[in-house]
């Protein structure tokens, strides 16, 4: 099935000129950490938290609704220091999410309802299906399909996730069309 | 022509063995103790989206397909080497159904191209465990209890015993007590089921056993509170524990409970190994964990000889039971590691035999059990 | 991506005549055919820990039973292991402030490390496993209590075994001698045999098997079977501290039945696999060597060689009325390609599909036979 | 309730962009995030000291119908940790110190808890229940277990976050300067036995 249109309050949502669609209804803390690197979009209820560390994703990542984006700390002999959350190319991260991971890898697929624990580290290409918990401190390698409470490795994805992944994005920005409301 | 012989014996790729239980199936390779992986005999099934148990099939083709699908997670997640030109020990019970078998040395021959499969009955396996030449192998399973005499090395045939005496037997009388504990139909999963009986079931001694027919028991263990997500902690009481193992002992005119099929097992067997047999017990199978199944088995047995209709017909008084050199659910399965390791694979059928002849040699069928010259 | 989370909607026929949606499809170009998952031959390509990502050759992981040496699972919930590092102060001392030598050494604070799980919070201390000084390796493990036992079996068998083949190899000798036209130099010396042996490593023939088989003791049976103690009648039930069949058959050697038995679980590594056609035997893909890498060296998929076929809309079907279905045809690759629709009454009947697998095993035979001819 | 009695004491660290309702008081060196709700609609809530509470949490003091008057408060002890999207319903009673309730947990009216708790991701606990000290509680079958010691405590990272909070962040003013003795006295001990630790 091709991907439906998705329609946005024209109002609602601020577009960059690097082509970022961030709706006005989210919280980014300490927005001068936070790089977006272009054609992402973050849609409502969203959290990033920039204050705590540096988030940075790549091109084509989808912020779903209520999602919490959120750099994950570390206890050390002499304190407490917030990693720096990056997140690759084409990844789309589903509704009331929480990611709390240290590395997203590209063409990852999160569903919603989703908990990936502190400092987890998502290699390229894999999926967490809906609802599924990620432990903290959880490496789940490329082309792994994780599901369940706590996550565990069910199945394999296809080899051409990357040309799936790349398409779903960027399929799902062409489609996410704004709409004027008066 | 040996000196090849004797490089192809180096080369030989240590083979695997494959124990495919209703349950739970044993893998891992010939020669080591213990198998690499025991895990559910299932598998994700993509296009049902659910794990879906190898022996739910209604056709040979879709038994095929869970062949297929389970050996693939065996082989690649589990112990991680290529089936192809390897050798496998297949660990299966006398009662097999030929369906089954003949699919799975489809699947392994057509499909995984092993180079040759070494087809062994358990209770054989499991008397290469013990090394004594009588062996009476008790294997209570998930779906059944068989009885099989081993004499030298042969299975008495005539006298195999098999019931529905299994874990699944223990796990319906396990949910109808909490039914009743808890007054409610609880509609438990089987995972649930089966965990609570491994956590807190048992089998008491005879003693308690027939007080608890008669009405008037003794104390009961203690009762537990077993957590439950989602819903409130269920009740599994004294009763329950002690009672939920209780279907294989039940008497009954038909007179199929487990001591009595062992009893029927080694009546039928040849007078002059009848003593050997019953000095030479040896319990297995994953449901003999159960805490107090082997006592109570053997009261049972002492008891149940002293009654008509054996104390007539059997002079047997005395049992003996061994120790097993492995844990109960795998003692087959390290029987064919044993198997496997000894002759190399020598007694395997090998593929392009089995590829000319499209056939398996099986203990039913008269072209293999009549003597031919 | 629609196919991942969406009902395969579009399915194509495979040439062994399974369907399938594209994304599980292969494009073998040397045959030009579309091959499935479930017709070509998966391979093991390198082993690798998921967990650190460090490669690991076949041969090193064929010894270490395939499990990585320095990470762990849960035994309690199967998450991974975290190693957490501790200061371990030296209080006594430093209380004490005894001498200036003391003082010196305490300055460097001596750092211990535990293992920890982050989703049950079990840590290697809830068992009395002491920290480590190191924070990777040196923990200690666990064997088989079975081991010994079965060692010996299976060097009994293994003599036995070499005894059978030996009376065997005696037995075709005489029948030669009696032919007397086949006695080759290397027969009648032995040489090869001993050579085999020697090659093999196995001890030299007479004197080691027959000490071993003169030594073997079988199992012993008793009357004596473990009673159930007194006090399982009586005590209370603490769920927490008696494991689950899980993790039981987590350690299939050892199998603990309470949670202070319970130990750090070697990670058992995962597998790249490379596939190839089973009919040409050419890689359709394989991966390359770096864990970490998505990319293939060999990529012969069907979604990059195949036009895909998309439902854009549709029309719930009525009977009697026309309904559209909007479908998007991309072509995938550079080069033009002619498009046919078929009417159902076009359909060529299917006849040889479900054959092929067998087809092709036939095939790779009869190559066998040309070649060993 | 019709109106709010909010009761921020100092060291707090409470984010603007929070919804809170009712009789709440705020114990020192909590840190509560943005976009946290906690609705004292049954009876007044008391936050203790040192506890993190993360985005979208919800904490709620339900009303009941056998409420006893005046409704008794409903006590969360010094050092828990609310992780994101977790949701906390009571009625009133107490919960203990240093648990652990992580991302999307959800604690129900009848449960009653201990110290040194975790309610693992994601875990629903709905029917009634008394969680003893140190359990926790994971994945989606509920499987429990005994922790060997409590929750380390998080002050260093409540160390850290209140002074890069304030940087990024509108804050409620702490608005009651002058302690009340029962307050005081619980802090000073779980100072001291931070400390300890």
């Amino acid at each position: 099935m091709e991907l439906q249109d998705t329609y946005y309050n024209k109002s609602e949502y601020v577009e960059t000129a690097s082509g970022n669609k961030v709706s006005r209804q989210t919280v980014l803390c300490g927005s001068q950490n936070i790089v977006l690197h272009g054609k992402v979009i973050v849609q409502s209820d969203a959290i990033i938290r920039g204050d705590l560390a540096n988030v940075k994703t790549g091109r084509f990542c989808i912020i779903s609704k209520g999602s919490v984006i959120r750099p994950p700390f570390k206890k050390f002999s002499k304190g407490v220091a917030f990693f720096p959350l990056q997140m690759g190319d084409h990844v789309f991260v589903g509704e009331n999410t929480v990611v709390n991971a240290a590395v997203v890898g590209s063409y990852v697929y999160i569903g919603k309802n989703v908990v990936i624990g502190r400092r987890c580290v998502l290699k390229d290409c894999c999926m967490i299906e809906d609802n599924s918990v990620l432990p903290a401190e959880t490496v789940v390698p490329s082309f792994a399909r994780y599901s369940g409470s706590p996550a565990r490795l069910v199945t394999s994805l296809p080899e051409a996730m990357p040309d799936l992944m790349t398409e779903f994005t960027k399929s799902y920005y062409q489609h996410f069309l704004p709409i004027t409301v008066n | 022509m040996a000196l090849y012989e004797g490089i192809a014996l180096i080369q030989e790729k240590q083979a695997v063995v494959l124990d495919l239980g209703t349950d739970y199936t044993k893998f891992g390779f010939t020669g080591e103790a213990a198998p690499r992986c025991i895990i559910r005999s299932e598998f994700w099934c993509p296009s049902e989206r659910r794990y879906k148990r190898v022996h739910d099939y209604k056709t040979a083709e879709e038994l095929y397909d869970n062949f297929v699908h389970m050996l693939h997670l065996l082989y690649f997640r589990h112990v991680l080497v290529n089936p192809k030109e390897r050798k496998v020990v297949v660990v299966e019970s006398l009662l097999t159904p030929t369906l089954f078998r003949e699919t799975l040395a489809k699947v392994l021959f057509t499909h995984y191209e092993v180079s040759g499969v070494m087809w062994a009955d358990s209770p054989r396996l499991c008397a290469l465990i013990l090394g004594t030449p009588e062996a009476l192998i008790v294997s209570i399973g998930a779906r059944e209890a068989e009885v099989t005499a081993v004499v030298h090395a042969s299975v008495v045939l005539h006298a195999i015993q098999a019931q529905p005496l299994g874990a699944h037997a223990i796990h319906q009388e396990l949910s109808k007590l909490l039914d009743e504990d808890n007054k409610t139909e609880l509609k438990l999963p089987e995972q649930i089921i089966e965990d609570i009986k491994v956590k807190t079931c048992f089998v008491g001694n005879r003693e308690r056993a027939v007080q608890w027919a008669t009405g008037n028991p003794l104390m009961p263990a203690k009762s537990v509170q077993y957590p439950l997500s989602g819903r409130a902690a269920i009740t599994v009481s004294g009763r329950t524990r002690e009672l939920a193992a209780e279907p294989l002992f039940a008497r009954d005119n038909e007179l199929a409970s487990l001591p009595d099929i062992i009893l029927q097992c080694i009546i039928q067997c040849p007078i002059d190994s009848r003593r050997a047999l019953a000095q030479n017990i040896f319990v297995t199978g994953g449901t003999a964990t159960i805490p107090g199944l082997k006592a109570r088995l053997a009261h049972e047995l002492r008891y149940l000889v002293t009654q008509p209709p054996y104390c007539d017909r059997l002079s047997i008084r005395e049992f003996r039971f061994h120790k097993s050199g492995a844990h109960d659910n795998s003692a087959a399965w390290a029987g064919g590691a044993l198997a496997g390791a000894a002759d190399g694979g020598a007694r395997a059928l090998a593929r392009d035999v089995y590829a000319r002849t499209a056939r398996l040699r099986d203990w039913p069928c008269l072209l293999d059990n009549t003597r031919r010259h | 991506m629609a196919y991942l989370i969406q009902e395969d909607y579009v399915k194509y026929v495979c040439s062994c005549g399974q369907l399938k949606p594209i994304t599980s499809l292969y494009f073998c170009r040397h045959c030009l055919k579309i091959r499935c998952g479930f017709c070509i031959c998966h391979e093991v390509d390198s082993h690798y820990c998921a967990n650190c990502l460090e490669n690991m050759p076949s041969s090193e992981a064929r010894l270490k039973k395939n499990r990585c040496s320095s990470c762990f699972d849960c035994p309690s919930c199967f998450h991974t292991l975290s190693t957490r590092a501790m200061i371990a102060q030296a209080r006594p001392s430093a209380q004490d402030g005894a001498s200036g030598d003391t003082k010196v050494e305490n300055k460097q604070p001596k750092k211990t490390y535990y293992l920890s799980c982050f989703n049950c919070r079990w840590t290697s201390r809830d068992v009395g496993i002491p920290d480590q000084p190191v924070a990777s390796g040196g923990w200690p493990e666990r064997t088989n209590p079975f081991a010994n036992r079965f060692n010996q079996l299976l060097d009994y068998y293994k003599a036995v075994a070499q005894l059978e083949k030996q009376e065997k190899l005696e037995r075709e000798r005489k029948k030669f001698a009696i032919r007397g036209k086949y006695i080759t130099l290397t027969d009648k010396t032995g040489l090869t045999g001993a050579m085999a042996r020697n090659i093999a490593g196995l001890p030299p023939s007479e004197s080691g098997s027959s000490a071993t088989l003169a030594n073997f003791t079988p199992s012993q049976a008793s009357a004596e079977v473990e009673e159930l103690p007194e006090d399982f009648y009586t005590k209370e039930v603490d769920l927490k501290q008696i494991t689950s069949l899980s993790q039981r058959l987590a350690a299939p050697a050892r199998q603990p039945a309470r949670g202070s038995r319970l130990w750090p679980l070697p990670k058992r590594l995962s597998v790249k696999r490379s596939q190839r056609c089973r009919a040409c035997d050419h890689n359709l893909t394989k991966p390359e060597y770096n864990p970490g890498s998505i990319k293939f060296k060999i990529e012969l998929l069907a979604y990059y060689h195949v036009p895909e076929v998309k439902i854009i809309s549709f029309e719930s079907v009525k009977p009697g009325t026309r309904s559209e279905l909007l479908l998007k045809v991309t072509n995938p690759t550079g080069h033009e390609m002619r498009l046919r629709l078929l009417q159902p009454s076009d359909v060529p009947v299917e006849e040889e599909q479900p054959k092929s697998i067998e087809k092709s095993l036939e095939k790779s035979l009869t190559l066998e036979k040309v070649c060993n001819n | 309730m019709s109106h709010n009695n909010i009761k921020i004491l100092p060291g707090a660290t409470v984010c603007e962009d929070c919804t809170l309702e009712g009789d709440i008081t705020i114990g020192g060196g909590t840190i509560i995030h943005p976009r946290v709700t906690i609705i004292a609609e049954g009876g007044p809530i008391i936050i203790a000291e040192y506890c993190i509470i993360e985005e979208y949490s919800t904490i709620i003091h339900k009303k009941s119908d056998k409420q006893e008057v005046p409704p008794k408060p409903l006590f969360i002890g010094a050092h828990n940790v609310f992780e994101v999207g977790c949701k906390l319903e009571s009625p009133c009673g107490h919960i203990g110190e240093s648990n652990v309730f992580e991302c999307k947990s959800f604690v129900g009216v009848d449960v009653k808890i201990g110290s040194g708790c975790v309610i693992g991701a994601a875990c629903c606990l709905t029917a009634s229940q008394t969680l003893s000290d140190n359990t926790v509680i994971w994945g989606s079958e509920h499987h429990v277990r005994e922790a060997l010691e409590k929750q380390p405590s998080q002050l260093l990272q409540l160390d850290f976050l209140s002074k890069v909070m304030p940087n990024y962040h509108r804050l409620r003013k702490p608005n009651v300067h002058k302690r009340p003795p029962a307050a005081r006295q619980s802090q000073d001990s779980s100072v001291k036995s931070a400390n300890n630790v």
